[in-house]
């Protein structure tokens, strides 16, 4: 006799995804997973409502490129490649241990795919400011 | 793509959550593609409405900037899915939501390709 | 209890709920022995400071899983939990019931629908020594010279990994890792049946790989290795069918 | 005709046992503790299956009950039980010599025992000391507490019997002439208090009933003996491995899920409601678990933790007072109708001590209704929380 739990759960609940208070590493990975995703989606349909610009033809599109040229946009694009390469990285270890692969050493894995992202992006970073 | 079924199989699958992976894992190829052919192809970026018009006039493009635009837009939306199913939505809604989402997915696919059929009409204008 | 040791002053904050009434927490300054499990100071609240405290527990040596609850809001097994592992001198303890389950009584969880579930996956309690395994698919190590010897199981049911999963917290539909565990123990050899109840949209494919259950496990049982395990078994039945 | 109504006090191992035996026999049940299923020194036993070896020589009486209830329990319960079987072994010249006194005792007990060579049982248990000097195979297992305590809730549940847990007994209901027939009681979950009325209390406390006698102003003899015992962190043998000799601290170390237990100590308090672990009974532990197994010096300690025997009796230290169980009908002992009392035992016995207290209360009642809980299996614990009313 399965009983019905209450339906009180959900979004009021969601705060908890983001909560890293006592837990364990997983949880951060998490936590970056659902931000990076969240993110992108955003960052997706922007980017294609954006590039409308194109069909509009040569002068549009390029008054708008200087406009990206400015540190800030410069900033938010560092963020999508950040975003993008903790999203992918991250992406291959929960993707190789959904299929039983290097479960066990999903942690230790989670630290260098990390390391790689934060190191590829302070590549891009400094490549973006210094070019 | 996104697929909504009658009947109580409204939630995640196993052919969802595998297209969710294989996706991403696509998405990651085919990033690594693009960054190398950009390297080469358009050193220094496409930093002008000139160099995005030429670029699309390599055949190969096009395709393979449609096919992952579809790719992403699948993952993107399988992933939101995936998370609005955490947040235990009621079947009505989660019917909603499957149908948004397939008009979403369809809308912006098809809006690429005109777009990108723009360009390289530009291109060989 | 020596009395050459120092003893600590530590301040318990328990959360308290009586029936209808609000929730709220109550304060207890105890003398310990560091060396002291967080369930003995708990029962010591309740011999002789409020009677009226009620939590779950029998074993005391983590075999019974009962006295599952929130130390500082981290899923413990209050009966192996040292004093000295969680707190200092003169600090405070924070004692919650476990999350993701309906709260009885203060420190008391309604268990029924997670017992429903581990039913409905059959996870066994007694177990041949050679088909238990001991976290990452590890074969238990001690000798079993040909002779089959039966065990009691791993999982002690605390429930202690359906409190830290973030899955759990929003949608109480999902099986969650102790029931899918229990399947993976199970075996879908034995049972092709659990497939229906594992490959459906509250099962297997709601985990977000957050390893919470496996760190919290009390008991070496590595749910998430056994729920990465059966997606492995499940995909490669999936694949397999449909290329024949 | 309605159904006689049974009020049993205890939710540990004679409360569940005596529920399960009622209910079958027909009786309306409600069982009340203070606290959840086999939260004393049910829950906190040390969880061997007796097979009656350790009491064959000293206690044969118990050593009897032991055997024919470990039978019974593989039998209608082995979804808790881990039934490997113990060993006994000898280390020094002393155990050599109880040996000879082990196995009469066995024998007049019908303990089916089986002699090895220090080689055979090395082979069966390679962590054994290796410096055994003899060894005897018997039929001893390993349980659950809870589980054990919860398939027998779980059994009587399913037979009508109703559980008020966290609810606890704040005194006794006495019609004119002194004679019980009923309790008031506490609920601790919603801080209501009520009463409940019935043509039988059951006192089923363990080590506890001296409190609820003397709600009736009455006296039982009980001596509370609290022991030691010490959870490590690896399973290092399949049987339960006793010291070949009088029962004494420290000489039974049993396999449990993936630990070791090594138990007991004896000793008195005088309050039951906290008792401390002490810590040089933890260090006994380990040295006497290490004799029999030395590799538990190499493993981590993982729990140690106490529970209070209900030994019964006055005079004697602990260890020489029998481990057999006693049913007082306050009736025959105090003039006090309506109170039944059962207490003493072992956590192997419980079903026996249930059948005899389910037997004084039919004859007291005048109900002829037959004992049939040594052919009926249980059904899974789970099912105790499954059913409504469910914590």
């Amino acid at each position: 006799m399965m009983s019905e739990p209450s339906r009180k759960s959900g979004i009021s609940q969601a705060i908890r995804w983001f909560d890293p208070r006592g837990r364990d590493i997983g949880t951060i990975a998490f936590i970056l997973n659902r931000i990076t995703a969240l993110g992108l989606t955003f960052y997706l349909f922007l980017h294609l409502i954006v590039l409308g610009q194109l069909a509009q033809g040569a002068e549009a599109y390029d008054g708008f490129l200087a406009t990206i040229r400015s540190p800030i946009y410069i900033f938010g694009e560092l963020l999508v490649i950040a975003a993008g390469l903790y999203h992918g990285l991250n992406g291959i270890r929960v993707g190789l241990t959904s299929f039983g692969i290097a479960v066990p050493q999903q942690k230790k894995l989670f630290y260098w795919l990390l390391a790689i992202a934060v190191l590829g992006s302070l590549i891009f970073g400094i490549r973006m400011f210094t070019a | 793509m996104i697929q909504s079924t009658s009947g109580p199989k409204t939630g995640e699958t196993f052919w969802l959550w595998f297209l969710k992976i294989i996706t991403g894992l696509f998405i990651i190829l085919l990033l690594l593609i693009h960054f190398v052919v950009n390297h080469f192809v358009a050193e220094g970026g496409l930093l002008t409405y000139a160099d995005v018009v030429a670029y699309y006039r390599i055949p190969i493009i096009p395709i393979m900037e449609i096919a992952f635009l579809i790719i992403v837009v699948s993952h993107a939306l399988i992933g939101l899915r995936s998370i609005i199913l955490d947040l235990r939505p009621s079947r009505q809604t989660l019917t909603a939501i499957n149908w948004l989402f397939v008009v979403i997915g369809i809308v912006s696919v098809v809006y690429g390709i005109w777009l990108i059929q723009v360009i390289v009409a530009k291109g060989s204008a | 209890m020596s009395t050459t040791k120092t003893k600590w002053n530590v301040n318990f904050k328990v959360y308290r709920k009586k029936g209808q009434n609000p929730s709220h927490y109550d304060q207890f300054t105890l003398e310990v022995d560091p060396d002291e499990y967080v369930l003995d100071a708990i029962e010591r609240i309740w011999a002789f400071h409020d009677r009226s405290l009620t939590f779950r527990h029998a074993c005391h040596h983590s075999t019974c899983g009962a006295c599952g609850m929130l130390v500082n809001g981290v899923e413990k097994l209050s009966c192996i939990t040292y004093i000295r592992d969680v707190v200092e001198d003169g600090g405070t303890l924070v004692i919650d019931p476990m999350r993701n389950f309906p709260v009885v009584s203060d420190l008391v969880v309604d268990m029924s629908l997670f017992f429903d579930r581990l039913e409905m996956v059959g996870q066994r309690q007694v177990v041949p020594v050679s088909d238990e395994t001991i976290g990452d698919g590890k074969k238990a190590q001690s000798p079993t010279n040909g002779k089959e010897y039966l065990r009691l199981s791993d999982c002690i049911e605390c429930g202690l990994c359906i409190s830290a999963c973030p899955i759990a917290a929003t949608n109480p539909d999902y099986l969650g890792p102790a029931i899918l565990a229990g399947a993976q123990q199970n075996g879908l050899d034995r049972k092709p049946e659990l497939l229906q109840i594992v490959d459906q949209e509250n099962g297997l494919w709601r985990c977000h790989s957050v390893y919470e259950c496996t760190a919290v496990c009390p008991s070496n049982v590595d749910p998430a290795w056994r729920i990465m395990d059966l997606r492995r078994q499940v995909t490669a039945q999936r694949l397999k069918r449909l290329f024949r | 005709m309605s159904k006689p109504k049974a009020i049993i006090i205890g939710a540990g191992f004679t409360g569940v046992a005596t529920a399960h035996d009622l209910a079958l026999r027909g009786f309306d049940i409600t069982v009340v503790d203070r606290g959840p299923i086999a939260n004393g020194t049910s829950g906190r036993t040390h969880g061997l299956l007796h097979s009656g070896g350790r009491y064959a020589v000293n206690d044969k009486e118990s050593a009897i009950e032991c055997i024919e209830e470990n039978t019974i329990l593989r039998k209608i319960v082995p979804g808790v039980i881990e039934p490997n079987g113990g060993l006994f072994v000898a280390i020094n010249e002393s155990d050599m010599a109880y040996g000879e006194d082990f196995i009469e005792g066995c024998e007049a007990c019908h303990i089916p025992i089986e002699e090895l060579t220090p080689q055979q049982a090395l082979r069966l248990e390679p962590n054994l000391n290796p410096n055994i000097l003899a060894a005897f195979l018997v039929p001893d297992g390993t349980f659950d507490p809870l589980r054990l305590a919860m398939a027998f809730a779980a059994t009587a549940k399913s037979n009508g019997a109703k559980f008020k847990l966290y609810t606890e007994v704040t005194g006794l209901i006495l019609n004119g002439q002194g004679n019980v027939t009923g309790i008031k009681v506490w609920d601790r979950t919603n801080d209501e208090r009520y009463e409940i009325y019935g043509d039988i209390v059951v006192n089923a406390t363990g080590a506890w009933v001296g409190e609820i006698t003397a709600m009736a102003g009455v006296d039982v003899p009980i001596r509370p003996t609290p022991g030691v015992m010490v959870a490590f962190d690896q399973r290092l043998t399949h049987h339960a491995i006793n010291r070949l000799n009088k029962p004494g601290d420290g000489d039974i170390v049993l396999p449990q899920r993936q630990m070791v237990v090594v138990g007991t100590t004896s000793f008195e308090v005088q309050d039951l409601d906290y008792v401390p672990v002490i810590e040089d009974h933890v260090k006994l532990m380990l040295e006497r678990g290490a004799e029999l197994l030395p590799a538990i010096k190499n493993t981590n300690m993982r729990g140690a933790y106490m529970a209070t025997r209900p030994l019964l009796g006055s005079g004697g230290s602990g260890r020489s007072i029998s481990r057999t169980f006693k049913c007082f009908d306050h009736k025959e002992t105090h003039g006090i109708d309506g109170l039944v009392t059962i207490t003493g035992g072992k956590a192997t016995t419980l079903r026996a001590m249930a059948e005899k207290t389910a037997d004084v209360v039919c004859e007291k009642l005048n109900i002829s209704a037959a004992c049939t809980t040594k052919e009926v299996p249980l059904i899974s614990y789970r099912e105790f929380y499954r059913l409504p009313n469910n914590y």
